[in-house]
């Protein structure tokens, strides 16, 4: 497993929060799928966060989304 | 109705107006009539400006694209600017979804309607991108450059299986439509 | 109107005809907009028991096409302008060769990869000059996806009759519009197929002109029929084999011309279109002829005597007919979808007599009437832009 | 942000004109992370690709970048490489792109062993054109211009570039992102021609005529049917059919081509009369 | 005469100008007659430090240049027709992209593979028109080992001041032909570099036309030179990125288009031998107006006043000067190997105030002074062939 | 006559263009000897050839020829097969022929396995236009473009065209006229895609700056460095340094491309409406 | 080894003779070189035969020579 | 020597012709004038119909090639046909070889003269290849078109390392032919 995975998946759960760039998302569903935590869901055709606290910042839906359309915003600098 | 009619339905790629456009030409040879359609769209996938124009004659179609419009229809608001500027005409239908698009282009001729073609596909069929097929009822229901039986065969025709009664309704929807600025 | 009318786009209407004229092999590379020829007729084509390949690139698709010709298969590949380009090479072969085919070329805006959804006609030129050293051309450029249809099998038919390459001249436009096409009955377009050698194998000589029923045109073996003979791109002698002998070279470059120019009169086609009367011309094919016999409608309407000539076979160019329209009109009019290449054509053969004006686009956009309409308005009121 | 992609992208430029849920995006994020992990200067990377929906990325690169025509990237990229050999060359291609019009370059680029590194974008498809079959295109799989099902038989990239002389070739899928990013950094890394083959998505064109249809229903294919090459390599092959075998197939050291004519060719040439 | 006289072929003496010029990159894929460029070059280039490699293909070679040239290098290929065919593609990128570069093609028998050793002056309207598109062009046809030296140089001034690929256009006859050079010393001949953008990198845009010292000519930056700039073959804005924008797609185009228009004049070049008096023209180019020239020397001993009027720059075609000839002449003609090339163009703009007639030639040797006397005789004597 | 060549030779073709000395003859005659050894109709094989002193063999030859444009035989040879499987399709190429121009038609033909067979002439080195360097060139020899000695890496023809996925490939030399004949019979009897790379010597060219010089000698080097397949892997690599392996590399059965068209999409097509 | 060349080595030593089509011959002397009996020599720029009795109908210069032209003409039909 | 002086050196493939030409045209610029040397060979790497053409002058040289032949060299029976019938001029030199030449071309004009080139390139000098340099001898003392020391630099210059004596012996063998005729 990769640098950025693996940092992210160690992470303490720190307060982050789930940046969406809705003029960018495309509603290809992936994060919604490969969200492990069930955080996202489609509203429309554009993903929404519906659960922010069950999200451990795994980073899978950054690492996933093809259209740099959502991000996980973390507290610290990286 | 001698002279062409000549109908162009605008918006953006993924709205299937490449589809509206040839069930709507498919329909006037169903009617016996002539019937050019063409269109353009840009290498985009989705949301790039796209249009398909329609001409239909009794005789022979000489120009085939849209050269003075007796119809326009813009879903989206990318293509207000460019597919709009053309209308000469006063009694030309300029209809715009009310919807997708938020400014209004102002226009010196034409006989303009705002209507709510993706409310009606979200909300009374729940599928958005059934909007082509209820605006295609309307242009019919308005202008009657075919006949319904023939834009219902050529929809039924050109729809996927499976999908027919929802096209069915889409259509009834639109004019439906049409009957409220008629 | 006892047969059915489809709604076929352009590229529709051309595989339509291809199978019309008896196409067999098709090989392509995939390019917008031509594709949709390529799609059809790897659904078609093998129910015609023929075959259709997509081979690694467009060079290897004229190199098929040329391969699979000589084996008695009518043949056709399609592009657009960057497979246009590449294809010249072997375009040049099947030239000196004399090997019938047909090469489609759906114009798209250019120079190089440019617009590939947008229409064009900037290949005109290219059509006659693209391959290098002097060759016979013939390109055929029709108006609307009923008339592809028709003039594919010409195509074919000139090709095979001939032993010529021919280019199929589409444009954006009227390959992907959708129009009316009532498809012909069998018999009821004319279908030619190559001449056959009648000599013995041992007598035949691939470039022979001795023997043959058509003066000028040599008869096709097909390999594998028997006749064992040996083509060559390299200049040649009537019996195939290369040679530097000057003379002959010289002799089987000249007969190919020769058999161009003997049979130019039967691939020329064009439209006149309220000619009779005419004080002003528009010269015009493709989809932009459509915009100007619209706009010679409107200027009629309006009192002013315009006409209009349409080259349907583009090349060989028909001098004769400008000729003999710059004699009678005030000025000439040349709209394309290009920055000015038939009009070249058109200004050589008015030879001064009436002066030539363009209409131009390079927007990706077909030219609309009231272009042409303002221009000769202009004209005519002595503005000069 | 986590990443900070934005950096290495132009403004204004998203979004991208990919399709929902194109594999392309996922890839090129595992790109631009890759480059943030070798420090690498943007000024001296340059980023050429041929005609494709892949090869629109370098426009959106806030780099040195070049959209040449199909197939013929690798060509340009090697007259930049040797005209400027301080330049990390990087060059993005479909797999059409790069296997069918763009065959001949590929295999000679690998024999000369210039160092160039070459993604290739692998969607068994021609994305741009509409689903037209693909040297990549799985037998029996549809496309526009296979309608009764694809006979062509696939090229398998690895094995063809490893022919062909390369010296570093690697496979991953754009579901693994971090091996991506991983096998791209160690291809940029690479002294010579690296290939990685990475298989990617077209859930429009090849979605539309064959199952499964859904971008992540797609990355699950992916997930699913991907080995290791340590473990492929114990199993039989039967066993490896239809399967997607992923990591570094070939790394060896040979004499580089830039370097090779900067320090022999021309020292040689300049010392003789 | 103080330096010393080398006996060069015209090959050699085009890598003399290329090296002369600064050249730093040569790519190219071996064909006869051009080959002694590339293996001069091999030999000589890396003694300058610059590179020479034999590409896979044309079609590579030509990507080569372009992308050497687009990283900052004086960038050069060279080849014959068939290998010319295959560069157009790429080629109509360096035109559309307005990529300094010099494309020599020396000119052999064709069609097609043709006569490989014979020399032909087959692809001048190739040069013109063998990429799909419109696209600007130069084209400099020179006639004698000495000038293939000095007019090389002119080409990649050409090339660099302006922003536009050339065309060296030789034949087989001046390429293989060893004739008396005397080399320029450094600085005898002006070398001319590209434009280099003057703004800071953030601003710069590669086809952005408001800062350049030279109207309609964007400066240049290279690759990896802190300038990250973005090239593309689909039609496309001042900032290098693709549009779809009708409107915008037509300005660039016809930026570039009007560029070589306002310096036409500074490209062109021709030669006027014996003018001022003649009563007939002899239009001619390369080896050919070596013919003409001595043609006319002997018409003029016998009291015919002939002269002639050589092209050195062919493309673009400078119209005024067959203007002017055709206003004073009886006729005019124009000897070329091939079967009649700018011959049309010299019809097209003696706009019938001028009979033009040919002197044409394939069987692979050179035009014969005689063969242009002949036909002025003939014409004279009002006897038409 | 021990055996009659002059059967399958075009009245009045010889003497041929080839220079004293040149290998092509020799592979001309094994190429002979083979034909006559399968019995086959004049009228039944084509010959095809691209531009290069090898491919002017097929104008020799009283059967179904044609010598088309550098590079492109395959191609040509493509659309031969497709519109005439009964035809018994031959390409021979030169090695730049083959290889360089024509690379991608080669691994494309071999990527389809379509039933040609290709015997390349592979003398290492641009005869017909002088002595250029081919991408067969040893490193190190000189050639007219390579005034240092060459840097460009080769192509081991055998690893290109078996990564591309060829179902017969074999290697022999000019001088091994028996082996020849055989593979050449056994290439021509495979089902599908099949290559014999023939080491070959162009006295002229390659001799001009390379040694030995002479004909005799060069196919002497030819005798000496031949390794038999089977023996060869049992050496180290180091031992098979400049050596040239001869021999059968590859041969599978895979379905070939004609034969699939016709019996599988023809079939299928007809079927559906 | 092939059949070719075993056949004729095999084969007992017949009366034949070696046919030198002169107008074919390069003089590229490789049969010259390749013979294994010294039967053939080169005058001037062509090849001759110089020793025929001590030729074996080994066949080598007949399958070497790049020329057509040189032939071993074995008595019996093959 | 007011007028160019056009000569033709003609045969086939491999005898050297192209070196001759450019070795005389080298010894017409050491002596300072102006030359242009051209050549035709085919594709054939033997025996093909070749020819050499050298135009040497004081002033400048306008047609290149030999439009109205001074000399003639002959080294080759496929040459004779092509390369002797445009001989106009009386005083023209038409040499052929008189070892390989077999049936000479009945011509109208020209001094014509047979010499045995190969046969004292083969008998003398045991180098039957040599006959071309032979030739440039008698060509140079027949006409003094260039000077003998401009020659044999010119020779000496162009000819491999090691060869230089045998190359000199051929050209006064040339020289000495020459003389035989003279
Ligand atoms: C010379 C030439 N031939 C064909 C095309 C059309 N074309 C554009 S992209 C493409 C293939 C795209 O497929 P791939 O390289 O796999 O990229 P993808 O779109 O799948 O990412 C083709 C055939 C072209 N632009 N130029
Ligand atoms: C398109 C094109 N490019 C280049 C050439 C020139 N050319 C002719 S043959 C040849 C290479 C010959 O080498 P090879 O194929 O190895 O054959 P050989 O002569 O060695 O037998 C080249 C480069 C050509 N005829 N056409
Ligand atoms: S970071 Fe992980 S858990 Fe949080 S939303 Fe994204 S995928 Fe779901
Ligand atoms: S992956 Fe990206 S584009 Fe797709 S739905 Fe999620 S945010 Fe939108
Ligand atoms: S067509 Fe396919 S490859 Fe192209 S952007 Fe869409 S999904 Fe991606
Ligand atoms: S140049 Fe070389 S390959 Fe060509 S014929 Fe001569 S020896 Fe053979
Ligand atoms: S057959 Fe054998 S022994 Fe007889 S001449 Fe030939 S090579 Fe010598
Ligand atoms: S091998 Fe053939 S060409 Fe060579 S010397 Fe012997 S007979 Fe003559
Ligand atoms: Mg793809
Ligand atoms: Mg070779």
């Amino acid at each position: 497993m990769a640098e950025t995975q693996k940092k992210a998946e160690e992470k303490p759960k720190e307060k982050h929060t789930i940046k969406i760039i809705e003029d960018r998302c495309k509603g290809c569903e992936i994060c919604v799928v490969y969200c492990p935590e069930d955080v996202l869901a489609m509203k429309d055709t554009i993903v929404s966060v519906v659960n922010l606290d069950k999200c451990t910042a795994c980073m899978r839906c950054e690492l996933f989304c093809p259209d740099f359309a959502i991000y996980v915003d973390l507290p610290e600098k990286h | 109705m001698e002279k062409n009619i000549e109908i162009r339905l605008s918006g953006e790629g993924g709205q299937g107006l490449i589809l509206a456009g040839v069930i709507l030409a498919s329909a006037a040879l169903i009617d016996g009539k002539n019937a050019a359609q063409s269109q353009y769209y840009g290498p985009e996938s989705r949301g790039g400006i796209s249009k398909s124009e329609v001409v239909i004659s009794t005789g022979d179609i000489i120009y085939p694209e849209v050269a003075d419009p007796d119809l326009v229809l813009v879903l989206s608001q990318v293509a207000c600017g460019p597919y709009t500027k053309d209308i000469r005409r006063d009694d030309a239908y300029v209809i715009f979804d009310a919807n997708t698009v938020k400014e209004f282009p102002k226009l010196e001729h034409g006989r303009i309607y705002k209507l709510p073609f993706t409310m009606t596909a979200h909300d009374k069929l729940g599928k958005p991108f059934i909007a082509n097929i209820i605006a295609l009822g309307t242009i019919v229901g308005l202008t009657n450059v075919v006949s319904r039986e023939a834009i219902e065969q050529a929809v039924l025709a050109r729809v996927p299986k499976g999908t027919e009664e929802l096209n069915k309704t889409a259509l009834s929807e639109g004019f439906e439509l049409a009957k409220t600025i008629k | 109107m006892g047969k059915k009318a489809l709604l076929l786009s352009g590229n529709e209407s051309c595989v339509e005809g291809a199978l019309y004229a008896g196409l067999q092999f098709y090989a392509g590379y995939p390019i917008t907009p031509s594709s949709e020829i390529a799609e059809g007729l790897s659904r078609k084509l093998p129910k015609y028991g023929g075959v259709m390949i997509q081979m690694e690139d467009e060079i290897a698709s004229m190199g098929a096409i040329i391969g699979a010709s000589l084996a008695g298969k009518k043949s056709m590949t399609a592009t657009s302008g960057p497979g246009f380009s590449l294809k010249q090479e072997n375009f040049g072969f099947a030239c000196f060769n004399e090997v019938p085919c047909v090469l489609v070329n759906v114009m798209r805006g250019g120079p190089s990869t440019g617009a590939p959804t947008g229409p064009s006609q900037g290949d005109v030129m290219q059509a006659r000059w693209g391959t290098h050293g002097d060759h016979p051309v013939v390109a055929i450029a029709p108006n609307s996806v009923p008339e592809i249809l028709t003039e594919t099998v010409r195509s074919f038919n000139i090709s095979e009759k001939y032993r010529v390459p021919v280019i199929l001249l589409l444009d954006e436009i009227i390959a992907h519009m959708r129009e009316r096409v009532i498809l012909p009955e069998k018999g009821e377009l004319e279908v030619i197929d190559r001449l056959k050698p009648t000599v013995p194998p041992d007598q035949y000589k691939p470039f022979d002109i001795s023997n043959t029923p058509m003066p000028l045109v040599p008869p096709m073996a097909a390999y594998g029929t028997g006749y064992r003979f040996h083509v060559t791109g390299l200049n040649h002698r009537t019996d195939g084999f290369p040679t530097n002998n000057g003379e002959l070279i010289e002799k089987e470059l000249l007969r190919i011309m020769q058999k161009m120019a003997m049979y130019k009169k039967n691939m020329l086609k064009h439209e006149e279109y309220m000619l009779d009367d005419a004080e002003i011309g528009i010269v015009a094919y493709g989809s932009t002829s459509r915009a100007a016999k619209y706009a010679v409608n409107v200027l009629r309407s309006e009192g002013i005597k315009a006409g209009m000539l349409r080259y349907i076979t583009i090349w060989p160019f028909e001098e004769e007919a400008v000729e003999k329209l710059a004699e009678k009109v005030k000025f000439i009019v040349v709209p394309e979808l290009n920055l000015g290449q038939l009009i070249l054509e058109v200004e050589r053969c008015a030879r001064g007599k009436a002066s030539v004006y363009g209409v131009n686009r390079v927007n990706i956009e077909i030219i609309h009437p009231h272009e042409i309409i303002e221009k000769v308005k202009e004209l005519l009121h002595g503005i000069r832009v | 942000m986590a990443f900070e992609y934005e950096k290495y992208i132009r403004k204004g430029t998203l979004p991208h004109i990919w399709c929902p849920g194109c594999g392309h995006g996922i890839v090129m994020k595992s790109l631009l992370r890759a480059i943030e992990g070798l420090k690498l200067d943007k000024n001296d990377i340059a980023v050429i690709s041929g005609i494709g929906c892949a090869s629109r990325l370098p426009g959106y690169l806030d780099m040195n970048t070049l959209h040449t025509t199909h197939g013929r990237a690798l060509a340009f990229a090697t007259g930049i490489k040797l005209a400027n050999p301080k330049l990390k060359v990087i060059v993005v291609s479909g797999d059409g792109d790069a296997s069918a019009i763009g065959g001949n370059h590929l295999i000679h680029a690998a024999r000369r062993n210039i160092d160039i590194t070459l993604l290739i974008f692998n969607n068994s498809i021609y994305g741009m054109t509409g689903g037209q079959v693909a040297p990549t295109t799985p037998i029996g799989a549809y496309a526009s211009t296979m309608t009764y099902g694809n006979i062509d038989p696939p090229f398998d990239i690895v094995r063809l570039v490893e022919g062909a002389g390369a010296t570093f070739v690697a496979r991953t899928t754009s579901y693994h992102t971090a091996q991506t990013e991983q096998l791209i950094k160690q291809a940029m890394t690479h002294k010579g021609f690296a290939v990685v083959d990475i298989i990617d998505a077209c859930p429009t064109y090849f979605g539309r005529k064959n199952a499964p249809k859904e971008a992540y229903d797609m990355m699950q294919v992916q997930k699913d049917n991907s080995i290791p090459l340590q473990i492929a390599q114990k199993k039989k092959p039967e066993e490896l059919q239809g399967k997607i075998i992923t990591g570094i197939f070939v790394k060896k050291e040979m004499p580089e081509y830039t370097d090779t004519y900067y320090n022999t060719i021309i020292p040689k040439a300049m010392g003789s009369k």
